[in-house]
């Protein structure tokens, strides 16, 4: 190999240094700002992660398994997943391999930016070497694989059901602009190497074009304006990369090492939270995933609308979309990246000016405290049963967790018999959380003054609430479906198995995704009979419509919601739907046409 | 028994008589209409739309006119005397003449309760204070100088219905309903009046009647309030000030009003009355003509050969008159085809 | 208005009003608060009229007070009231009329449950036996002396020295009238033009050539009620409801009030005072209140006899202006002589209500 | 003067003199508030009522009566728990009612 030019340089190659120049800067300023709009604590936490051994390895197998192969994406949807791998992988190879042959042949050159971009155009090949061939080879190589995504792409946008999506956002002006110059970005090189192929040398690719082009083109006027080309798609994609979703590949970059050091979002414009929206790439997935989109409805209110909106800063949609959430989380479930729908959502509400705001000071516990005190009769220990209120309005659960807890010979008391405080999650999800921390301190107050060891609850709601919020280190806080489940195991519960009985579960959002808890409820079902899933189940489980994680959908407008998870339930045809939420409860009843029951219900039956 | 075409009396030419004439011919008998009104057609006649799809009142009556011109009708006649012979009645006419006959059917209808007599509400006293009767009559002519441009306007319920001091205990039925409709009707005609409904219970029994209180509520902005009207004074400016009770609040309120709307409520047609004593058929003792059944015979008198429809027996809505009439004439037409 | 509806309504209620020979009651408290007024009463309708009105000095209170204060049971009342009637019974009368409200809807009241309850009026005949050997026979007729007062309104006009008219501008006088609840409210029937819209008053005010205002709060009660004001701690109430219903006649801006109850024109009157100390508030015209008078005092000015012999002095608010208004005569000089033209004290005045 | 007894204000509602702008920016964002037939459900269900009296029906009756210390007393002590969303024959969205009433100042004006 031999450079070309002396001076190794050409004009064409400035449009690329512009755009390379722009973009890294632009996201080293990002970069900075998002830190700087840590909290104190969270900064200090995060930059310690990146000099722990530890992180440094976890932050760089999750960049290169999500950024560059994109396994999560693999695991849902093969095509999109070799699409996207194809492109993220193949395009970083190239980028590597071009650093390869400078190093090699030019190893002086390697500290201009452009050279390993447009190596072949600066080089002629004097002989052939095996390691310039196995180089040459391998850049055709992952040419050819880009390009088959960037086909598969182009195909996706013009028929995306083909790949398996329903329904995918429409492009903003600039995403336009950044999809069609990296549309252009792959097959411009390839035309620019084979014209050059002859000077510089190729592979299979290459070569054999680099010899078609010259039976019909006489000269090599058209190979200049080809590198041009080249140069200025690159420059025109990096140009406009900022402003379009294709800044979720710069932004998840360091949203992957923040998540890993455990920043949570405080605040939804600044620090972790403009990651997370930068993060995402508008794939559209939580648009099909949303149960509010149910019969084409509130398609814009998915949370890849809120990244848009919060992005261009429309207030009045933010807070649409915010409002109208039910928070089921599923979202967030589905994304490629993980962006926190809900949480978002939730640090939105919170930012809310209020002219009047609930004060419960007044509120006195003590008789309740000192009622369920002497309920435990001074023995420290024992279940402290709290119903909460959506189980004032489904007492079928109260009477069958409390014979349960009966049968297991369970030393138990209720915490709210005739009706308690809120336990403060509802405040949480409409994001009055100093609100809230005033009925927490309440309930501690009670629990506490119980002795208990085990709080025991029938409602998800309370239960993500009472796990996360409360500071019950020594008691400990468990959702009726695993306890129960323990029982079971332990054999402290003998259920007799119905074998023509045949249950779905519906994994409540809050126990689920909320919580975790998919398979206590599964295997408390299986004791009792035939259990069957839904057609999604699991962290992909759909809501119920009846969430207090909404502020402002109507009841006219859960309707459809709530049919739309029934038929889902009811695609094994399951005799009875089984639950493990009060709400998801009463809200299934009034539409489902067969029993719908809770799991403290059907187990009580059978035991 | 039919030897020869039977004679059948109908008293009072509204829906109900109209109707009943109808299926009369229909069955292939000769029925004589006889109406003390110069026309045909009687409350209905008077009113502009009808709820609950606001259709006009002519709409329904026209074509039962037409239908029924053919029929024999006396027109500004009334009875002076009903006598009973063997198996025949005997109808002494206003004009002289007499009407003999072997079936009688009762098609009087109601009276409106006459707002007047509940003083504290000043009907007649007041210039701001109107009926419902008024303001349908309004909604038909447009001329009524109590109206004018409200920006108050007030509805108050059961006038005369539901009180014991009206000597009136049973309920008009169809009131509450009405005043929602005039209600819906004013506000449509005046967007920026204030329209209060004072209620003691909303019976809303109906098909689309509860619907359409949705719509009054929602759509209309209508205030309904749960309290019954205790007295009526006028301000200097002649507006009306009203008091009552909101009881759901528990607290007396007071409010100025350009127009008051009493709903005058549903009483027994007193000539029916007279009549039915004529012939010894019994009066309930709500004041409306007694059925030999309230279930399984509401339009068959304790005589043979006297039957009832319509609003004589108590207040109906339309359909229910209708269908009351229907009845009648199949109960008539089993009397004359089944030998006694 | 439609006073053609209001006509209709009088005609509705009109009671049988004999025109002689009455035996009349007085009233417990109105000696004490306007003591010529029915004084007047006899003086009109004896020596002015020639009617013939018996009164005997052993008649007693009714008992109404007491009875609507609870502090007696009805048969107490009902034998005060049989012994009343074992008087009229003893000096040869069936006509009864009252100088006060409560006794005349108390003596209604009694008569209406007789007339249900026939073993009561049983058992009160044998209690008053037993009490004071005396037997009665009920009145043929009970009539307060407004109703009276109201049959006997033609021939006062006829003899009328003044009419109820500015001599200014011969305008007729905006005179608000108050019927005492008593009066009908209980028995619409026994009072003339029934409850809601009484003509007892109004009669005599149209007669006399003044013109009555009908004002919202017309049928509200003067306040008085006798467990409100009785009671201090419920006499701020008692105020209350006055001051309603001169807020609510206000911007009617009356020339006079004119009552039929003993106790209306004294807290209409008084209560005047009291309001203007408290928010230095007047409701008469410039500074002055407006004066309540009794019927029996509308009629004497009417026939022409001196306000002070009337009694007006004793008034809270000031008649002179509406004397004035109406051009009856008076002296300044002779308001606070008694009887015996001797000067009796003469009030301090008030601090924001003007007075004479 | 002190006369040792006070004149007492009605405790009558006039409504000619009432100030419905909150009430009225209320049922133009949440018109439903409208159809409220004051049943009670929400007020027998309310996790709320028993520590404070808090009753959706009486904040909407406040509303237009005019009673806003009331209405801002009760609305103070809701916990947002939902129920008489649950609960309400006439399907009104009871939280949404709330917090959006929580954001009126006096005046009927959302505050920003």
């Amino acid at each position: 190999m031999r450079e070309r030019f002396a001076d190794a340089f050409h004009p064409f190659v400035l449009p690329f240094l512009v755009g390379i120049f722009f973009v890294l800067g632009y996201c080293l300023v990002g970069m900075i700002r998002v830190i700087a709009q840590l909290p104190k604590a969270d900064r200090k936490r995060f930059l310690l992660t990146l000099i722990t051994p530890k992180y440094i390895w976890m932050n760089v197998r999750d960049i290169f398994l999500n950024c560059l192969i994109h396994v999560k994406l693999w695991k849902r949807n093969k095509v999109l997943g070799y699409m996207h791998s194809s492109i993220a992988f193949g395009w970083f190879m190239l980028i590597v391999l071009g650093h390869l042959e400078v190093m090699l042949f030019v190893p002086h050159r390697i500290r201009f930016f452009y050279y390993p971009i447009f190596f072949n155009y600066f080089v002629a090949e004097t002989e052939q070497t095996l390691p310039g061939s196995l180089l040459m080879f391998l850049m055709d190589f992952f040419l050819l694989i880009v390009l088959s995504g960037i086909t598969l792409a182009i195909i996706k946008r013009f028929a995306s059901r083909i790949v398996g999506m329903r329904r995918t956002t429409r492009l903003s002006l600039f995403d336009r602009i950044g999809l069609y110059s990296l549309w252009a970005i792959f097959p411009l090189r390839l035309l620019a190497e084979s014209f050059t192929a002859h000077i510089s040398g190729g592979s299979f690719l290459t070569i054999p074009m680099n010899w078609v082009f010259r039976q019909f083109l006489g000269n090599d006027l058209h190979e200049l304006p080809t590198w041009w080309a080249y140069s200025i798609a690159l420059c025109v994609f990096m140009c406009v990369l900022p402003f379009t979703r294709y800044m979720h590949i710069p932004a998840e970059m360091l949203l992957i090492p923040m998540r890993n050091a455990g920043i949570r979002i405080r605040h939804p414009r600044k620090g972790f939270a403009s990651l997370e929206v930068y993060s995402c790439p508008s794939c559209g997935v939580c648009i099909d995933a949303c149960p509010m989109s149910v019969r084409k409805a509130n398609c814009k209110d998915a949370t890849v609308y809120l990244n848009r909106m919060l992005r261009r800063g429309n207030e009045r949609r933010i807070e649409e979309i915010s409002d109208k959430c039910l928070l089921c989380g599923k979202c967030t479930a589905v994304c490629q990246v993980g962006v926190q729908g809900p949480e978002l959502r939730v640090a939105q509400r919170a930012r809310r000016k209020y002219a009047l705001s609930p004060d419960f000071s007044e509120i006195n516990v003590r008789p309740m405290a000192s009622a369920v005190a002497s309920g435990a009769g001074g023995k420290s220990g024992g279940v402290l049963y709290f119903a909460g209120c959506m189980t004032q309005l489904t007492p079928s659960i109260r009477r069958a967790t409390t014979s349960l807890l009966d049968k297991a010979g369970v030393r138990w008391q209720m915490m709210d018999p005739d009706g308690g405080l809120c336990c403060g999650r509802p405040l949480m999800m409409a994001g009055r959380t100093d609100q809230a921390r005033q009925l927490i301190a309440k309930n501690l107050e009670i629990i506490r003054a119980s002795g208990c060891d085990t709080l025991l609850l029938s409602c998800p709601i309370c239960y993500k609430v009472f796990r996360e919020e409360y500071a019950l280190d020594d008691v400990r806080v468990v959702h009726h479906s695993v306890f129960f489940q323990e029982l079971i195991a332990s054999g402290r519960l003998q259920m007799q198995r119905e074998d023509e009985l045949r249950l779905v579960w519906h994994d409540p959002c809050e126990l689920g995704r909320g919580c975790g808890i998919y398979e206590e409820p599964r295997q408390a079902l299986a004791a009792v009979g035939e259990l069957v899933e839904a057609g999604k189940h699991h962290a992909e489980s759909i809501c119920c419509g009846g969430s207090l994680g909404s502020l402002t959908l109507s009841y006219e407008q859960r309707q459809p919601m709530t049919q739309n998870a029934l038929d889902n339930l009811t695609l094994a045809n399951p005799g009875t739907i089984v639950t493990g939420c009060p709400l998801c409860l009463a809200t299934f009843v009034r539409a489902a046409d067969r029993p719908v029951r809770d799991l403290a219900e059907v187990l009580d039956e059978h035991c | 028994m039919v030897n020869r075409q039977p004679v059948i009396a109908i008293i009072g030419a509204g829906i109900a008589g109209l109707e009943a004439a109808r299926q009369l011919v229909a069955l292939g008998y000769k029925p004589v209409l006889v109406e003390k009104a110069p026309a045909v057609g009687g409350h209905v006649a008077e009113w502009n739309r009808l709820f609950p799809d606001m259709s006009p009142a002519a709409d329904l009556l026209d074509p039962l006119v037409a239908q029924t011109s053919g029929i024999k009708t006396l027109l500004n006649t009334e009875i002076s005397s009903i006598n009973r012979l063997k198996d025949e009645y005997n109808l002494v006419l206003s004009d002289g003449s007499s009407l003999l006959c072997q079936a009688v059917l009762f098609s009087t209808g109601f009276h409106l309760f006459d707002a007047s007599k509940k003083e504290e509400y000043g009907y007649g006293i007041y210039d701001r204070v109107i009926t419902n009767r008024d303001l349908e009559q309004w909604f038909n002519t447009r001329h009524d100088d109590r109206i004018g441009h409200p920006k108050a306007v007030g509805f108050v319920h059961c006038v005369g219905s539901r009180d014991v001091k009206a000597g009136n205990t049973q309920c008009s039925k169809v009131c509450c309903i009405t005043a929602i409709k005039q209600a819906i009707e004013l506000t449509e005609e005046f967007p920026d009046a204030e329209v209060y409904c004072f209620y003691m219970d909303l019976r809303l029994f109906g098909k689309k009647y509860e619907d359409y209180y949705i719509r009054a509520q929602r759509d209309y902005g209508i205030h309904f309030i749960r309290g019954r009207v205790s007295e009526v004074g006028e301000a200097i400016d002649g507006r009306v000030v009203v008091k009552a009770e909101d009881t759901l609040s528990g607290k007396p309120v007071k409010v100025t009003l350009d127009l008051l709307v009493l709903m005058a409520g549903i009483v027994c047609n007193p000539d029916a009355q007279y009549y039915a004593r004529e012939i010894g058929v019994s009066v309930d003792d709500d004041g409306f003509l007694k059925s030999r059944d309230n279930l399984g015979a509401i339009t068959e008198s304790s005589r043979p050969g006297v039957f009832f429809a319509g609003a004589c027996t108590g207040a109906k809505t339309i359909p229910e008159t209708l269908a009351e009439a229907r009845s009648a004439a199949l109960a008539i037409h089993r009397y004359f085809s089944n030998p006694r | 208005m439609i006073y053609q509806g209001k006509q209709k309504i009088w005609a509705d209620y009109q009671k049988e009003i004999p025109n002689d020979h009455w035996f009349y009651v007085r009233s417990c408290i109105r000696q004490n608060f306007f003591p010529a007024s029915e004084r007047y009463f006899l003086t009109i309708c004896r020596d002015m009229l020639g009617r013939d009105i018996f009164e005997t000095e052993h008649h007693t209170t009714c008992g109404g007070i007491a009875y609507h204060c609870d502090t007696i049971p009805q048969e107490t009342a009902m034998t005060i009231v049989a012994r009343q009637f074992a008087l009229m019974t003893e000096a040869g009368y069936d006509n009864l009329v009252t100088s006060c409200i409560t006794s005349f809807g108390n003596y209604t009241e009694i008569l209406e449950t007789w007339r249900e309850f026939p073993e009561l009026e049983e058992k009160i005949r044998e209690s008053l036996w037993k009490a004071c050997r005396r037997e009665f026979k009920k009145p043929r007729y009970v009539a307060h002396a407004s109703d009276l007062m109201y049959k006997l309104r033609g021939e006062i006009a006829e003899r009328a020295k003044f009419l109820l008219v500015s001599r200014a501008t011969g305008e007729p006088l905006r005179i608000v009238e108050h019927i005492g609840c008593h009066y009908a409210k209980m028995f619409p029937h026994k009072g003339v033009g029934g409850a809601e819209y009484p003509c007892v008053l109004s009669g005599m005010v149209e007669s006399w050539g003044g013109q009555v205002i009908d004002y919202p709060e017309r049928r509200h009660c003067c306040g008085y009620g006798f467990r409100q004001y009785h009671v201090k701690a419920n006499r701020g109430y008692s105020l209350s409801n006055t001051h309603k219903k001169f807020e609510s006649m206000e911007p009617f801006h009356p020339d006079m009030i004119i009552t039929n109850c003993p106790g209306c024109p004294y807290f209409l009157d008084r209560w005047q005072y009291v309001i203007a100390e408290m928010n230095g508030k007047t409701y008469g015209q410039n500074g002055y209140g407006i004066p309540a008078l009794t019927y029996e005092e509308l009629a004497g000015l009417v026939l022409g006899v001196d306000p002070w012999d009337l009694g007006l002095q004793v008034h809270q608010v000031a008649v002179e202006p509406l004397l004035d208004k109406i051009g009856i005569p008076y002296n300044p000089a002779r308001k606070y002589l008694g009887m015996d033209e001797k000067k009796i004290m003469t009030p301090g005045l008030p601090t924001v209500l003007k007075c004479c | 003067m002190d006369f040792g007894f006070k004149l007492s204000p009605s405790s009558a509602v006039n409504l000619d003199t009432v100030d419905l702008a909150r009430f009225d920016k209320l049922t133009s964002l949440v018109p439903d508030a409208l159809t409220c037939i004051g049943c009670g459900s929400c007020s027998a269900t309310c996790t709320a009522a028993p520590w404070s009296g808090m009753s959706v029906r009486k904040v909407l009756l406040g509303l237009q009566r005019g009673r806003d210390e009331e209405v801002d007393k009760m609305l103070s002590a809701c916990m947002l728990c939902g129920k008489c969303t649950m609960v309400c024959p006439r399907g009104i969205n009871t939280r949404h009612l709330i917090l959006t009433l929580c954001r009126l100042n006096q005046k009927g004006e959302v505050v920003r």
